[in-house]
């Protein structure tokens, strides 16, 4: 019975995301929405191999986008290779060479990595990193140098009308792509390795005593991690056409650190949502707000100080609130606080914002639109509005905060009890 | 000296000590027994101000509670620790150093009678304390507190993995202590040196003191002993 | 008349922000200038920009929203490696978007290929290539018995490798005598001390140094210099870009040498224009291309009783237009702007040559001039039209 | 002569910088364990605050004021945000540091612009401290201060005259450099700190139970160090250049040095600092490749080997990824640094 | 030694030596430990106990000397390596998986003695026998109301009881447990020895233990261990009487030790 209504909740669960890459498209139909979604799917399988590593293998690496970098730039050069008919092989496979490619140099770094643990193994993938990076510069036949690399993914025979020049088509690929990988990455976490993968994360030394060789299993994971990553470089490479130095940058390894961290590494829905951010913040916020970078990293100061459990906790939280069937009575609650607190937000953002302005684009003078409304950088007006918006809305936000913080303690309190009794019983 | 009047203490949201009552005078041995988990452990940390807690602590007739761990350590409490807080990467000697106040002037203690209580200490000052045995390690951290020179010292099971020879020799240094006017607060868990060397026995059960008498009574009360320390 | 919506896709920020930035000043100054009246075609131009950070990836993301944005002409010019990858994009939306199509302005980055191996039809250069401008550059070094020893420094990226590979060919042609000392590619937009070169080029003893470097490449590099007491010459492609004056300041006199389509006292119209500039923005003008690119577009415009692109582009080819620096004609085989060069030398500023950028009271004053008929070079662009 | 001279003194200066930056590094890493990630920002910071304070008062001030600036923000943001994540371990310590150097990167472009502004060291730095005469036949010798024209300049063409004069600004990057190295050498061994620190580690509980204000020492340290890196700003900034990037440029390359060191050991980041800035300055200058090794050795080599581009490379080429060459190795054969007690 | 025992020994230590820096702390243990005995440890603090049960277990390689399980060589061999081979320990400090649940915690224990090694293409809910056996140590071990809670969250004696049952989940014949009974109140302990007892049934059982109660009556021989030599190896009954064990660890008052014991 239980066991069914289970099988049940999964079926749902796979069949809804599953039904939800098929019709997105459909719901949001412009070029941009396109390009987003497209660049989500590759974000999704990047941080979900990361949280192999991150998550599930406590390896802190700094050094992910090589794996990710290096699988592009293979898959790009195969796609050219196709284009010059050196190469039999339709362009729908050609994310699986990266997949390779990626899974090959996990096999060679991750042998020099793996070996340790810890912060000495932090610093070895971030000069790792640093050193694929500096050579990408160096091999300007492998890597193209500044320039970078680029190809035209409608080479080779178009299968049943499918060019892969319209963004549509090659959204539809990575969408199949990432709804694969995920189901695997998923199934990962309940194989043997995978779940040995944890125990070295907690408790390296009793594994040691328990039969397992945790270098082997961190080797393991790594590779496999690395064949994920691989997957997405080549995906993107095909999704931009050009791959350039920048892919295996330093920058690009803290990107997936950063938003699986913001999405949550403890479980592993949470680095798709961490995906999801990071293609809506450096898409949409960027093109929203010069700050995007400042917040980002306020944002991110906030969640690891308050909820390094990162969104996904948040969520599980509230889950487990609702499942005791509490949730309803902080509604209201919650709808105080996004309202005092957009109004805090706002008035900040509004002053970043001015501030931005007249540091960076005075040529533009001083008007500037900012969520719909024009703010004058230079007026008064703007100014006193901006600053009193902050300081109301931080006051009234702290009160119902307050109420807030009391409120859900007693909740969690009750909670605790209840579950107390059931083990009891 | 210390006193403690209707103690409560709190982890979180679990309410651990339910209105603990006790004394301790000058130069006394005074041993606090009880179950595990019944709250002694807690109480002294309490007294040094580790946990959250309510009520009055008076010491030396200035209230303490709500002081920070470090305020109140110089205030003359010592507190050494259950299972073995040592300092792992430090070395035996380093460990004792942080033992002292300031330079450790006019202290009652210097390293060399450390190591004259415990010649095994002395053999091993320059290896890393982590990598001491069990029984090495709990007598390092008895030594440390006794470098702070305290007036009274709160000890938290000290002859726990100690081999029997030791525990003697610990309950000796005990009573060395009272000799040079040092109060002690004994957390035991063995009755027998318990009874052996304190003036006072106190039995705690479910956060409150239960019992409170000379190691006589309390043997000539079974009932206390049948409910309260044994099973 | 109508708007021409235009986005120029450059770097705002990093090393090179500074170039990119005071270029951006001038493209609005001289869309305000050139719409309406100011073009036979009576067209709007308005113009916005996109900071790529130097990168060809980030442009190529920039180009798509430019595209969604509606702009149909794409403007760009610092880096060459960006220009390629852009005019590759280019190549391919358009293809792929007939009736969408778009048009590639290119201001400033002088890599022949773009004009020769991998030319397109939908990319038009108005700066000089550097095949021209080392032409003119030899010339005038091969009149200049004193240089015995050259040493050649540039940026690790396109345009750097083919400022060396043409240095060396039209050196070789002109003056065979002379050595090259030593030979140097730097990362692009990376080094902040050049005192280890600077070391490296007085060992070599080299009398010059030529560099296409720009920005804070050749700043540096100049700073580097000074401190490190080396006193050769300098010929540059940039001397007159943001930045450089200032470290150029009064010891650069004599020793440092620009060749380009312009210089800082063209005298006319121009002068004019510099000093209406320099007024409103503080800052001065250099990137004289941004004012054909308007002058043509007009033209063109005019011509083709359109804006659509693919007509434009039509009327583009071949185009001649009377400039600041005398008849330009935009050559229909590769789209290189065919124009007269000027090479300049840092000196004093004084009445005949007033104009002092950067407040350092020096200035760029020509000494020779190559007509079309000297700096143009062949091409060997097939080119595909639709 | 006068190149390697001059190099050696480039590379050294160079490398003393280095030190400045990962001896604060090493201090807060060392002591409370907390892998800094935003250290080269408070570098940075170091030098735009330095910036704007040499704009009223004038350089020698700043050059005590940033570092103190620098230093009081660092110890806020160690109350403020190391603090409650102390608890949390390391991984999410770091973080926040990682965190943080986002931050400071906005702020920065946010108050002081998004390209370089112009933080010029003062008069009395600005020549050569001293200068390199060789003289093809009297041959090398040295003048304090900058030499006068006449002397570099020879009557006639035969003789050959050279100056190389060497900027005060990096003299003074080398004095101050080990300064510091003596002060925190003392600070680590003068003092019980350290041990406190290190115990606080594992047993916060113990150690204050025994009398010691943990967090105010943590505070102090990571003050300490954040100071230390304001001060590499403000001189780091005024000799080479200050924008947003600086932060980004070294910040990668401390960070090999503190591994290749060993972790947390001040002598041993010594030793590599200066390594490391020598090798990257001389490998600029040599032009050896294994083409050029090979021919010594006198190799028959064919035209496709001669025109392999990876045989071909410079060691000037390739000399930015020596460093993480470098760091990679000593991980895999030396784990615990060149000086290290344990490893990391 | 017990007289004749014909077969190969489980567990034997032949002159084993390991020093640290310049201070030797095993000089020279032989030991030989018969199929199905329990041996309990005794001796002074820092006697080097612990010590040898890192060198048996693999987590520090001895200086010199051989170590034989079951007469193969298992001395500097890795904890992994000598697991497999069938020798299993737990810790003096407690240590398991904080972050998974009893359950998981007991199935790590089991995975690789059923041969599932490293594979990450089988489903660990398809793996009947693993989970069966997991399910089996967890009534053993008395936890089954705890199955799903997170090891950090059980009472510390509940947390030496998971300690023992990851350490016997493998199947090992030969079990090393260093003070299983640490920080246990006299109570909790009696519980815990028939516990032990239950659980190793059959298998060749070596502790360490201060506590005389449990040693007396938990050990078939004992040997007693000073300043990393074995100073006697013999029944309880001979090692009491021994002087110089008197003197050299038990003290006086190890009669009312036990009294307190039992
Ligand atoms: N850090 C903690 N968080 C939550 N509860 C705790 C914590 N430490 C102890 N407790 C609970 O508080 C109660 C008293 O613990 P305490 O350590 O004082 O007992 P004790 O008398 O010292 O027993 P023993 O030391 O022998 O285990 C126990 O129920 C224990 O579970
Ligand atoms: N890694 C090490 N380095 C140096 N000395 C060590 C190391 N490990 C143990 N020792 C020393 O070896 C001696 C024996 O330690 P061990 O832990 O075996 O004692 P033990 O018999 O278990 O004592 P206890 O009953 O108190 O646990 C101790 O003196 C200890 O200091
Ligand atoms: C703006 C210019 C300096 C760009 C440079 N000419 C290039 O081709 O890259
Ligand atoms: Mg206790
Ligand atoms: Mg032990």
């Amino acid at each position: 019975m239980k066991a069914r209504s289970s099988r049940f909740a999964r079926t749902a669960i796979w069949g809804g995301f599953a039904l939800l890459l098929v019709i997105a498209p459909m719901l949001f139909s412009s070029g941009l929405a396109l390009t987003v979604l497209s660049q989500m799917g590759i974000a999704i399988i990047a941080c979900l191999s990361y949280n192999m590593l991150f998550g599930q293998g406590g390896m802190l690496s700094f050094g992910h986008a090589v794996y990710t970098g290096l699988g592009s730039f293979m898959a790009i050069h195969a796609l050219n290779r196709v284009t010059e008919g050196a190469l039999q092989m339709p362009v729908s496979l050609i994310p699986l060479v990266g997949g390779v490619a990626g899974l090959g140099f996990a096999v060679l770094f991750g042998y020099v990595t793996t070996r340790k643990a810890g912060t000495t193994f932090a610093m070895i993938t971030l000069g790792l990193g640093e050193l694929v990076f500096a050579l990408a510069l160096m091999i300007p036949e492998f890597f193209g140098g500044e320039g970078g690399v680029s190809g035209n993914r409608m080479a080779g025979q178009p299968f049943m009308g499918i060019t892969f020049g319209p963004q549509i088509q090659v959204y539809y690929l990575i969408a199949v792509y990432t709804f694969v990988c995920v189901a695997a990455m998923y199934a990962f976490t309940h194989t043997p390795l995978g779940r040995m993968l944890n125990a070295v994360r907690d408790n390296p030394e009793r594994v040691e005593f328990v039969g397992y060789d945790t270098q082997k299993v961190r080797y393991f994971a790594f590779i496999i991690a690395g064949f994920f990553a691989g997957i997405s470089g080549g995906l993107a490479a095909l999704n931009f056409e050009i791959v350039t130095a920048e892919v295996v940058g330093a920058a690009r390894s803290g990107a997936y650190l950063l938003f699986t961290f913001l999405g949550g590494a403890t479980f592993f829905f949470g680095p798709i949502i961490g995906g999801v951010l990071m293609v809506l913040a450096f898409v949409l916020l960027s093109e929203l707000t010069k700050a995007w970078l400042l917040y980002l990293g306020l944002i991110f100061l906030f969640m690891v100080i308050y909820a390094p459990g990162g969104i996904a906790s948040l969520i599980m939280m509230n889950l487990r609130v609702a499942a005791f069937g509490r949730l309803r009575e902080l509604l209201w609650r919650y709808l105080a606080l996004f309202a005092t607190g957009s109004l805090m937000l706002l008035g900040a953002a509004a002053v970043i914002e001015m501030v931005y302005h007249l540091q960076l684009s005075t040529t533009l003078g001083d008007e500037l639109r900012f969520l719909g409304l024009t703010l004058h950088a230079r007026g008064m007006a703007s100014w006193a509005g901006a600053l009193a918006a902050t300081a109301v809305g931080f006051g009234l936000f702290e009160f119902v905060r307050r109420g807030f913080v009391r409120h859900w303690g007693a909740i969690q309190e009750d909670i605790e009890n209840r579950l107390q009794q059931r083990s009891a019983a | 000296m210390l006193n403690i009047r209707n103690l409560h203490a709190y982890y979180g949201k679990s309410h651990v000590l339910h209105g603990v009552n006790l004394e301790v005078g000058a130069g006394e041995i005074v041993a606090l027994l009880g179950r595990n988990g019944s709250g002694r452990s807690t109480t002294a940390k309490a007294v040094m101000g580790l946990v959250e807690c309510e009520g009055s602590v008076e010491w030396k007739g200035q209230q303490i509670v709500g002081r920070k761990a470090y305020e109140v350590a110089h205030l003359g409490l010592g507190y050494v620790p259950e299972n073995r807080d040592i300092f792992p990467t430090l070395t035996v000697h380093q460990n004792l150093m942080l033992g002292q106040k300031g330079k450790g002037k006019g202290s009652r203690w210097g390293f060399d009678d450390m190591y004259a209580m415990f010649p095994r200490l002395k053999e091993r000052q320059h290896t890393e304390a982590g990598v001491l045995s069990g029984g090495e390690q709990q007598m390092l951290t008895l030594c440390r507190t006794l470098m702070g020179d305290p007036d009274l010292i709160i000890i938290d099971e000290p002859t726990e993995g100690l081999a029997p020879k030791i525990v003697e020799l610990v309950a000796e240094y005990l009573q060395k202590l009272k000799a040079r006017g040092i109060s002690v607060l004994l957390i035991e868990q063995k009755l027998t040196i318990a009874m052996s060397i304190s003036d006072r026995v106190l039995v705690m059960g479910h956060g409150s003191i239960v019992f409170e008498g000379t190691p006589e009574q309390l043997k000539a009360d079974p009932a206390v002993r049948k409910e309260w320390l044994e099973v | 008349g109508e708007t021409v919506k235009m986005v120029r896709i450059d770097p705002l920020t990093g090393l090179l922000g500074p170039v990119g930035v005071s270029q951006f000043k001038g493209y609005q100054f001289f869309a305000e200038k050139f719409s309406g009246k100011g073009n036979p075609a009576g067209v709007k131009f308005e113009i916005t920009s996109i900071d790529n950070k130097l990168s060809p990836a980030e442009s190529l993301n920039a180009l798509k929203a430019a595209i969604d944005q509606g702009a149909r002409y794409i403007i760009q010019g610092n880096g060459s490696s960006v220009a390629l990858a852009l005019a590759d994009a280019v190549e391919k939306h358009n293809a792929r978007n007939p009736g969408k199509e778009v048009l590639y302005l290119n201001d400033s980055a002088v890599d022949p290929d773009l004009t020769n191996s991998k030319c397109s039809y939908w990319h038009f250069r108005f700066d000089a290539d550097t095949s021209m401008k080392m032409e003119a550059m030899s010339s005038f070094i091969a009149k200049r018995p004193d240089i015995k020893k050259v040493y050649l420094l540039n940026q690790n990226y396109s345009h750097g490798h083919q400022v060396v590979k043409f240095a060396k060919e039209t050196l070789g042609r002109k003056r065979p005598d002379i050595q090259i000392v030593g030979e140097d590619l730097h990362p692009l937009a990376q080094t902040r001390d050049f005192a280890p070169y600077i070391a490296k080029i007085k060992a070599s003893g080299a009398d010059t140094v030529i560099t296409g470097n720009w920005g804070s490449d050749l700043s540096l590099l100049i700073k580097a210099a000074n401190e490190n007491g080396f006193n050769g010459n300098f010929f540059t492609y940039y001397a007159g870009v943001t930045g450089t004056p200032t470290a150029l300041g009064t010891n650069g006199a004599g020793r440092v040498y620009q060749i380009a389509y312009n210089h800082y006292n063209m005298g006319g119209q121009m002068d004019k224009w510099m000093k209406e500039f320099n007024q409103k923005y503080n800052d001065d003008f250099y990137t004289g291309s941004t004012i054909r690119i308007f002058e043509m577009l007009g033209a063109a415009m005019a011509k083709a009783k359109s804006t659509d692109p693919v007509k434009v582009a039509a009327a583009l080819e071949g185009l001649e237009v009377k400039s600041f620096n005398g008849e330009v004609q935009m050559r229909k085989t590769d789209h290189q702007l065919q124009q007269p060069l000027y090479m300049s030398v840092w000196q004093k500023a004084d009445a005949k040559y007033p104009y002092s950028p950067e407040k350092t009271g020096m200035t760029l004053a020509p000494v020779a001039e190559y007509p079309n008929y000297v700096s143009s070079t062949p091409t060997s662009c097939q080119m595909k039209r639709p | 002569m006068e190149f390697f001279i001059i190099s050696m003194l480039n590379g050294l200066s160079y490398g003393l910088l280095l030190f400045m930056l990962s001896s604060g590094l090493t201090l807060i890493f060392s002591m409370m364990g907390v892998l800094n990630f935003a250290h080269a920002s408070f570098y940075m910071l170091g030098a735009y605050v330095g910036y704007s304070v040499a704009q009223f008062v004038g350089f020698w001030p700043a050059l005590l004021i940033a570092p103190v600036v620098v230093g009081l923000l660092g110890a806020a943001f160690e109350r403020q945000c190391l603090r409650k994540v102390h608890k949390f371990g390391h991984v999410p310590e770091l973080l926040v540091t990682f965190g943080l150097s986002y931050v400071i990167v906005e702020i920065v472009q946010l108050v002081w612009g998004r390209i370089a502004v112009e933080f010029r060291p003062p008069e009395v730095l600005r020549g050569p401290v001293f200068t390199l005469i060789n003289h093809s036949i009297d041959g090398m010798r040295l003048v304090w201060g900058s030499a006068p024209a006449e002397l570099c300049s020879a009557a006639d063409a035969a003789v050959r005259v050279v100056c190389s004069p060497f900027p005060a600004t990096r003299g003074f990057m080398m004095l101050v450099a080990v300064v510091m190295l003596l002060s925190v050498w003392l600070l680590l061994t003068r003092t019980r700190i350290g041990l406190v620190i290190q115990a606080a580690l594992t047993h916060p509980e113990a150690v204050e139970s025994l009398g010691h204000n943990v967090p105010r020492v943590f505070m102090l340290v990571f003050g300490a160090g954040s100071a230390l890196a304001g001060l590499a700003g403000v001189i780091g900034g005024s000799t080479f250049l200050t924008e947003p990037a600086m932060a980004a440029t070294v910040g990668s390359v401390i960070f090999v040095v503190v591994v290749v060191g060993g972790m947390g050991s001040l002598s041993g980041a010594f030793v590599a600092s200066l390594l490391i800035g020598v090798i990257q300055t001389f490998a600029v200058a040599f032009e050896y490749s294994l083409l050029t090794l090979l021919e010594q050795l006198g190799m028959p080599l064919s035209d496709a080997l001669r025109n392999n581009s990876y045989i071909k490379l410079t060691l000037s080429q390739v000399a930015p990824i020596l460093p993480y060459l470098f760091l990679v190795l000593i991980l895999i054969f030396r784990p615990r640094g060149l000086l290290g007690k344990r490893e990391g | 030694m017990s007289a004749g025992t014909p077969t190969t020994p489980a567990l034997e230590l032949r002159d084993l030596r390991k020093r640290f820096g310049k201070t030797e702390i095993i000089r020279g243990v032989n030991l030989a430990v018969n199929a199905g005995e329990r041996v309990a440890i005794i001796g002074p603090n820092g006697a080097g106990k612990s010590t040898l049960f890192n060198l048996i277990s693999g987590r520090f390689a001895p200086t010199s000397g051989e170590v034989l399980l079951n007469g193969q060589r298992i001395d500097g061999k890795r904890p992994f390596e000598i697991n497999r081979a069938g020798l299993s320990r737990s810790f003096q400090i407690t240590n398991i998986f904080p972050k998974l649940s009893v359950f998981e915690n007991l199935r790590c224990g089991v995975l690789w003695s059923l041969g599932y090694r490293y594979s990450f293409l089988k489903f660990l809910s398809r793996l009947h026998d693993a989970n069966e056996r997991a399910e089996q140590l967890l009534r053993m071990i008395h936890l089954e109301r705890k199955r799903d809670v997170l090891a950090m969250n059980l009472t510390y004696a509940e947390q030496r009881a998971l300690e023992i049952g990851i350490t016997i989940a493998g199947g090992a014949d030969v079990v090393l447990l260093d003070e299983p009974t640490a920080g246990m109140s006299k109570s909790e302990t009696a519980r815990f020895i028939d516990l032990i007892k239950e659980v190793t049934v059959g298998k060749t059982l070596l502790t360490v233990e201060h506590d005389m109660g449990v040693v007396f009556g938990l050990a078939d021989r004992i040997a007693v261990v000073v300043y990393g030599e074995v100073l006697a190896f013999d029944t309880p009954d001979a090692v009491r009487a021994n002087a110089r064990v008197q003197e050299a660890y038990l003290g006086s008052h190890v009669a009312d030790a036990q009294g307190a014991g039992h």
